[in-house]
């Protein structure tokens, strides 16, 4: 290899570092290092003036390794990757040492920081020096799709992928498709009908040539890595009968759209629910509405309805979140309600009004005005249900603690919908290792960053969407539905798939076997190979933790950019 | 003990005048606008609040709509029109009707038909009685207007009668059933809003303490004065400064008024200006109530309507009669007299007791309550030992 | 001059790194005598890099992963776990003092907790004194 | 061709002895060598004085075989002498290599030691407190014993090591291959190997030669070899017995394996490991089946003493070499 020519530059940041380090100090040792050719301080190394003296200085000097000592790599490494590779030199030349964020802003001693800054400084340059030329490869992307169940999301991801000449399958447990959007009359808040989109959906779907629909089944097993999955699916015969059918797929990306379950009301004694009759849930309300007829379990229609919110949801004893669609629903009922039977009462009993997304408001206006009565009450204050005496006009009385009015108060009801909240699937933990993403306390799928990155996951290739990841309403799901779609239509259209160049890799000569490390990988990415008796690491499943690295006994398998001796070196620099 | 709701309440209220109650969600605007509301009574929030639950009882025996005088800030500044000052309109009418025993007040409140006949029947009545207290009794002669065979004597005595009687004694009469009607209804508010409520403890002793806040308010409208808006305390102030001198003339002044012809001045000049004074200002509230211009007037009840209309009549007429009788056209001014008097007769006797006008006794009286409350609580918390300095010492 | 003890830090990329940044966005000021030293998790964090830093004259070492269940790889940090008391027993053989080597949970947001563990540690370290691995081993050589 | 013979050493050094009889363990071969070479120096075999060593010109003996750690003055002299008379010199087995078991004392001081063998000894007859010195006079003789240092050395922390040939002992085939590779190399038969080699071993850890079938691996308890009835297809430390194979050299032939016994590591850590104990550690405590650090802390008092037995061969090899106790 050709000898090092190393560039250190120390970056004042303005002032945010130079008024605490002496960055002509740290320059100075820097430059005594041993391969050091080039030490300079400079006001704003990630300047584009900045970066130029380092494509500069690589051009004149022959630079063949970088170190910035500036802000976090957290902020620049892209950076000033970018600037090396511009000026023909690998990206992983270079290494930062963290001198403002770690140094000079959590620092008042200028000597102190100085001496830190230095020392970090020439930890980055014996780093940089073990650094090896980095390539980041690319695989094939497999055009075709895998969407694990069949609701308004799942359909929706399905429809805009097919559409762009992908082969989709369309897996769902149930006989049908829709999932729980199909239980939905009208829609909150514009009340137009959720049958006339799903059928909408439905027959798409059922019609389109790129979409293979797979009812009664299940998703047995996904293998492989990020635009090269191999997926078994097993199917039901439909009338139950006869032997399942197994079948294996070649897909690029999996959706996973699994949705949620509806709150058990029965949990929450105080309400009720299945021993008095004219309490129902949401989801049976909404049977009635789509039968068209509100009546009560004696077939009458109800003078009194009363709509409870938050069942389960924003209390300490069940779930703590909100589950985002009930108030709007409830607002829908109070409407549904009043023109069905004109003469009703409806009180809604809640404990916020969240009517937070576009028309909302408008609708929490209007539904006040078809003359709603709005109780308030309090976390965890329960309201209470009990069926009425024979003098009262009502069936049941709902005993509530009116926070608004500080009353405690008796509500006529001969008709009390709960508004049961959203809650994971008992199968998401099965989902979840199926395809090897995380899951929340709650049960919720998490994502790959809860802003920048909310249908993506850990496991490359693998997106979420729809309620299965958090309650949502259907915009936004829909909206997650094809974010995760233009997500995967991206890199169909790029064709092949950038993997990162720093992953571990099993040194082959020196790895004996053991299947030590087998088990370590949280992403599935090592591979037994029983006819050589060796390990090895699938590249493109791994991430870089780096566990197994750490864990092999016969230190057969390397952390590209982080390996030992790169480490060691760094342990050396800022101790030496 | 938890309170029945009446989920009803506020269709009833809605027949009184109360509108888009139900847009209301709390957010507090009305009472923060409002100078009167305080912390012993934050309305119109827990008006609107009582309302929309049905809360009757509570609502009842709430002192707070009387304390309004619907300057109409807090329904400008509802960010819901949910129209907190035309709800307290509407409570008092409500109240109103609740307080009257005879049930003629609901009646009105609820049929401006039935209202309407009432006062025609009343005046056609009044008419006839008049015309035949003028032919037939005294069979006095319309050509003469005032002095001993008057066709309808203010007060010298009359056909056998004592001095200081005739039309006169009507008046008296008319005073007294008004205030019976009054008072009896006065009773009956007491007892809804001071009497059952064993919330707070009132020694009587207090009652006598405030008494005088009764006239003061009465006559200052200085409560009035506090709100922001000073011009429909200004109109108020004149409307019921005028009425009440009109009041007074004619129940202690009648033969000076009715005597003639020329004018004299020491007590003419208040009735002219009283004249004056209820013209324009019922003329205004009129024009305002029609062009809708400002908020207090946005929304008018048949009795608003009655109130006015009635006022205006009897004020103009009065003045006709007055004119006629100073230029000498005595036939004309007894006929304006008595079409006057089929003004006067169903305001005071249907109007004052059982209608809007009810409020000039309700108002003071819920303000002087209001006093003797404030001060009972007070006194209360005062004599509670406070926690702190229980601990304190 | 007084012993300024010298820490080395192991700190996990994605939630102590970040948290020691947020120290840094936020100017909480600390005891300036960690040196950080980023591996992508802490499951990556090598037995032989900790018994290095202290053959190479470390004073102290600190480790920083995310907190159990919050690992940016779902479980990395629960190998560091299970390293951790193994390693505390083999530094007892060697006479190591316990408190020199440290494993902290750091989160992305907790930038606070950062500087008071670095603070509190560096008390303790400046406490024991010097680490003489690094010494004892060098006369070792030098005489017998 | 009749080229003069090779000049041939083999010396001891902190050791048990075992190490002589391994090369005599490879029986008639040793025959063979004693064709092509010259055994000047072999206490167990032949015999020869330091005086002929020291008579000897540097460089004089073509190979010199030491096993054996440095544990006292004497093993130190001897050392430094061969060295200089030789032009090869290999450390042969663990303790010449890593220094083995002598090295297991690292972990207590010389006086700890002292204190524990001449003066609080059960084994002891009360009121004795003879302990060894460097020079004591004996009726107007002075007697000399060898300095014992305060700690165990491996060889090349001592002197200069060309070839290493681990194991405890070096298996026969692996010594005879050794040798045999030493002289195709001075007799311009081959290329030597690179300078610090390990020879008579292989590149891989233990378990490329085990024959025992690995899965994948997740512990829930530690077992003492005698706690359990190992299965003998399966991999001892998926049977929750530790195993020191995946951590250590192969070359033995897998003999403690394949007996039922789990590798102790004698053949020293793996190519790129720098430290045998700290990377068997790391590996074990890795694959302990729980995310909860009290039933961690309940599995791992499976391993009592582990750290003994991470780097039995291997102390004075190890990062931290020996106990810093104060």
């Amino acid at each position: 290899m050709e000898d090092l020519k190393i560039g250190v530059y120390i970056c004042n940041c303005g002032t945010n570092i130079a008024k605490v380090v002496d960055c002509d100090a740290v320059v100075e040792s820097a430059a005594s290092l041993p391969g050091v050719v080039v030490s300079r301080p400079y006001k704003y190394m990630c300047s584009n003036p900045g970066q130029e003296m380092i494509v500069q200085d690589i051009k004149e000097h022959g630079l063949n390794r970088v170190v910035v000592s500036a802000c976090s790599p957290r902020m620049h490494e892209p950076t000033f990757r970018k600037a090396l590779q511009n000026a023909g030199v690998n990206p992983y030349f270079l290494e930062m040492a963290n001198i403002r964020e770690q140094c000079s802003w959590v620092h008042e001693d200028g000597a102190q920081a100085t001496e830190k800054a230095t020392s970090l400084t020439r930890a980055a340059v014996l780093r940089v020096a073990q650094h090896e030329p980095l390539e980041r490869r690319s695989v094939d992307m497999c055009k075709n799709l895998l969407v694990i169940g069949a609701g308004i999301t799942g359909m929706t991801a399905a429809l805009d992928l097919a559409d762009a000449g992908s082969k989709v399958y369309l897996v769902d447990r149930a006989d049908r498709l829709g999932g729980n959007v199909a239980r939905v009359d009208l829609t909150a808040p514009y009340l137009d009908s959720a049958r006339d989109m799903m059928t909408e959906r439905m027959t798409r779907v059922v019609e389109h040539p790129n979409i293979e629909v797979l009812l009664n089944s299940e998703v047995e097993d996904v293998s492989g890595f990020v635009g090269n999955f191999q997926t078994t699916i097993i199917s039901k015969p439909a009338d139950g009968k006869g032997t399942p059918t197994k079948v294996t797929h070649d897909v690029g990306s999996v959706i996973v759209c699994t949705g949620y379950k509806e709150f058990d009301a029965s949990r929450i004694t105080h309400y009720g629910y299945g021993k008095l009759p004219n309490v129902v849930t949401s989801f049976e309300f909404e049977k009635m509405l789509r039968a068209g007829r509100v009546e009560t379990k004696e077939g009458k229609a109800p003078q009194y309805v009363a709509i409870v919110h938050c069942v389960g949801s924003r209390n300490m004893e069940f779930h703590p979140y909100c589950s985002r669609v009930c108030c709007m629903t409830a607002l829908k009922y109070a409407q549904e309600v009043k023109s069905a039977v004109p003469g009703a009462y409806v009180s809604d009993i809640y404990i916020d009004m969240h009517a937070f997304g576009k028309g909302h408001e408008d609708f929490y206006r209007r539904s006040s005005e078809v003359k709603t009565l709005f109780l308030m009450y309090a976390k965890n204050d329960y309201p209470v249900i009990r069926k009425a005496g024979p003098k009262d006009d009502c069936e049941m009385l709902i005993e509530v603690n009116e926070t608004l009015s500080h009353e405690t108060i008796e509500i006529p009801a001969d008709m009390v919908i709960l508004m049961v909240g959203m809650e994971a699937r008992e199968d998401s933990g099965e989902i979840a290792r199926l395809v090897n993403i995380s899951r929340d306390k709650d049960g919720w799928f998490i994502e790959s960053h809860p802003k920048l990155d909310p249908v993506a996951t850990t496991t490359d290739g693998i997106y979420i969407a729809g309620g299965c990841q958090f309650p949502k309403d259907i915009p936004d799901s829909v909206a997650q539905a094809r974010a995760a779609a233009a997500r995967i239509l991206g890199r169909i259209a790029k064709g092949k798939l950038d993997i990162d160049a720093v992953f571990a890799e099993v040194d082959e000569d020196h790895c004996s076997g053991c299947r030590m490390c087998n088990e370590l990988c949280p992403y599935t990415a090592i591979e037994y190979d029983a006819e050589k008796k060796r390990s090895h690491v699938i590249s493109a499943l791994c991430k870089a933790c780096g566990a197994c690295v750490a864990a092999c006994p016969s230190g057969a398998i390397a952390a590209r950019h982080f390996t030992d001796r790169q480490i060691y070196a760094q342990i050396e620099g800022v101790l030496a | 003990m938890a309170i029945r709701a009446n989920l009803k309440l506020i269709e009833e209220l809605e027949r009184y005048g109360a509108q888009d109650v139900s847009n209301c969600y709390h957010c507090g605007n009305c009472s923060a606008t409002c100078p009167f509301s305080s912390d012993h009574s934050i309305f119109p929030r827990r008006e609107m609040r009582m309302l929309q639950m049905g809360l009757e009882t509570k609502l009842e025996s709430s002192l707070d709509p009387w304390l309004c005088y619907y300057c109409g800030e807090c329904s400008d500044d509802c960010p819901r029109d949910a129209e907190p000052g035309e709800t307290m309109m509407s409570l008092r009418r409500w109240l109103t009707a609740r307080y009257d025993w005879t049930g003629i007040s609901k009646l009105f409140y609820l049929s401006w038909k039935a209202e309407l006949l009432a006062i025609i029947i009343v005046a056609l009545l009044a008419g006839a009685g008049f015309l035949a207290a003028g032919f037939l009794l005294g069979g006095g002669d319309i050509s003469v207007y005032n002095g001993e065979n008057a066709f309808l004597p203010a007060g010298e005595s009359w056909y056998g009668l004592p001095t200081g009687t005739g039309v006169h004694l009507f008046d008296w009469i008319l005073a007294g059933v008004l205030v019976f009607f009054l008072s009896t209804n006065c009773m009956r508010m007491w007892w809804k809003t001071m009497g059952r409520d064993k919330s707070v403890k009132v020694p009587p002793h207090l009652y006598i303490a405030k008494i005088f806040s009764l006239p003061w308010n009465f006559m200052s409208q200085a409560r009035y004065a506090k709100c922001d808006r000073k011009r429909p305390w200004a109109i108020h102030l004149v409307l019921m400064l005028s009425y009440v001198t009109m009041l007074v003339l004619i129940m202690f002044f009648l033969e000076r008024m009715a005597a003639g012809p020329g004018v004299d001045w020491k007590v003419h000049v208040f009735g002219l200006l009283a004249t004056v004074g209820l013209l324009a200002t019922t003329i205004f509230a009129m024009r305002g109530r029609v062009k809708k211009t400002e908020s207090q007037y946005k929304h008018s009840h048949e009795s608003d309507w009655m109130f006015l209309i009635l006022l205006v009549v009897v004020a103009s007429t009065g003045f006709l009669q007055f004119a006629l009788h100073r230029s000498g056209l005595d036939v004309a001014a007894n006929i304006a007299y008595v079409v006057h008097m089929m003004a006067v007769v169903p305001m005071l006797l249907l109007e004052v007791p059982f209608s809007k006008w009810s409020h000039l006794a309700y108002r003071p009286l819920a303000m002087y309550f209001n006093e003797v409350r404030e001060e009972a609580a007070t006194a209360a918390e005062k004599s509670a030992v406070p926690l702190g300095a229980a601990q304190a010492a | 001059m007084t012993f300024e003890p010298k820490i080395v830090g192991f700190l996990c990329n994605w939630c102590s790194y970040t948290g020691a940044d947020l120290a840094g966005t936020s100017r909480i000021h600390y005891a300036p005598n960690v040196r950080v030293i980023r591996v992508m998790c802490s499951a990556r964090i090598d037995p032989t890099f900790v018994l290095k830093a202290l053959t190479d004259g470390a004073d102290g070492v600190l480790i920083c992963g995310c907190h159990p269940g919050d690992c940016h790889y779902s479980e990395g940090n629960y190998k560091m776990m299970r390293r951790y008391p193994l390693l505390k027993k083999l530094l007892a053989d060697y006479g190591i003092e316990d408190e020199r080597v440290r494993l902290e949970w750091v989160s992305a947001s907790e930038g606070q907790r950062f500087a008071d563990i670095v603070n509190d540690m560096t008390e303790r370290v400046r406490a024991l004194g010097p680490c003489s691995v690094k010494t004892d081993l060098a006369t070792d050589m030098a005489e017998r | 061709m009749a080229a003069k013979k090779l000049q041939l050493a083999i010396y001891w050094g902190a050791a048990c002895g075992g190490c002589d009889v391994s090369i005599l363990d490879t029986n008639e071969f040793i025959l063979t060598v004693d064709e092509v070479a010259d055994i000047r120096l072999w206490p167990i075999a032949a015999d020869g004085k330091y005086a002929d060593v020291e008579a000897m010109a540097d460089g004089e003996l073509d190979v010199v075989i030491m096993n054996g750690a440095v544990r006292n003055s004497e093993n130190e002299h001897i050392a430094k002498l061969l060295r200089q008379k030789s032009k090869i010199f290999v450390a042969y087995g663990s303790c010449a290599y890593m220094g083995g078991i002598p090295g297991l004392a690292n972990l207590a001081s010389r006086a700890e030691i002292f204190d524990c063998a001449y003066l609080n000894n059960p084994s002891i007859e009360p009121g004795n407190r003879t302990v060894p010195l460097t020079e004591a006079k004996v009726n107007g003789y002075t007697l000399e014993l060898p300095k014992f240092y305060d700690r165990v050395y491996k060889l090349d922390q001592i002197v200069d090591v060309d070839y290493y040939v681990p194991g405890c002992p070096p298996q026969p085939d692996q010594c005879k291959a050794a040798i045999l590779a030493l002289v195709a190399a001075l007799t311009g038969q081959a290329d030597p190997p690179p300078k610090g080699a390990v020879v008579g071993a292989f590149e891989r850890a233990l378990c490329d030669d085990c024959k025992r079938t690995k899965t994948e691996k997740k512990v829930t308890r530690f077992y003492r070899p005698w706690e359990i009835m190992e299965d003998p297809e399966s991999c001892l430390m998926e049977q929750g017995i530790l195993c020191a194979g995946s951590a250590t050299r192969s070359g033995c032939g897998v003999r403690c394996p394949n007996s039922g016994i789990p590798c102790r590591g004698c053949y020293g850590p793996a190519p790129n490991v720098i430290d045998q104990g700290a990377k068997l550690l790391s590996a074990v405590s890795s694959i302990i089946d729980s995310k909860d650090p009290d039933e961690i802390d309940k599995i791992l008092e499976g391993l009592p003493d582990f750290t003994s037995f991470a780097n039995r061969y291997s102390i004075p090899a190890s990062q931290l070499q020996r106990s810093h106790r104060k």
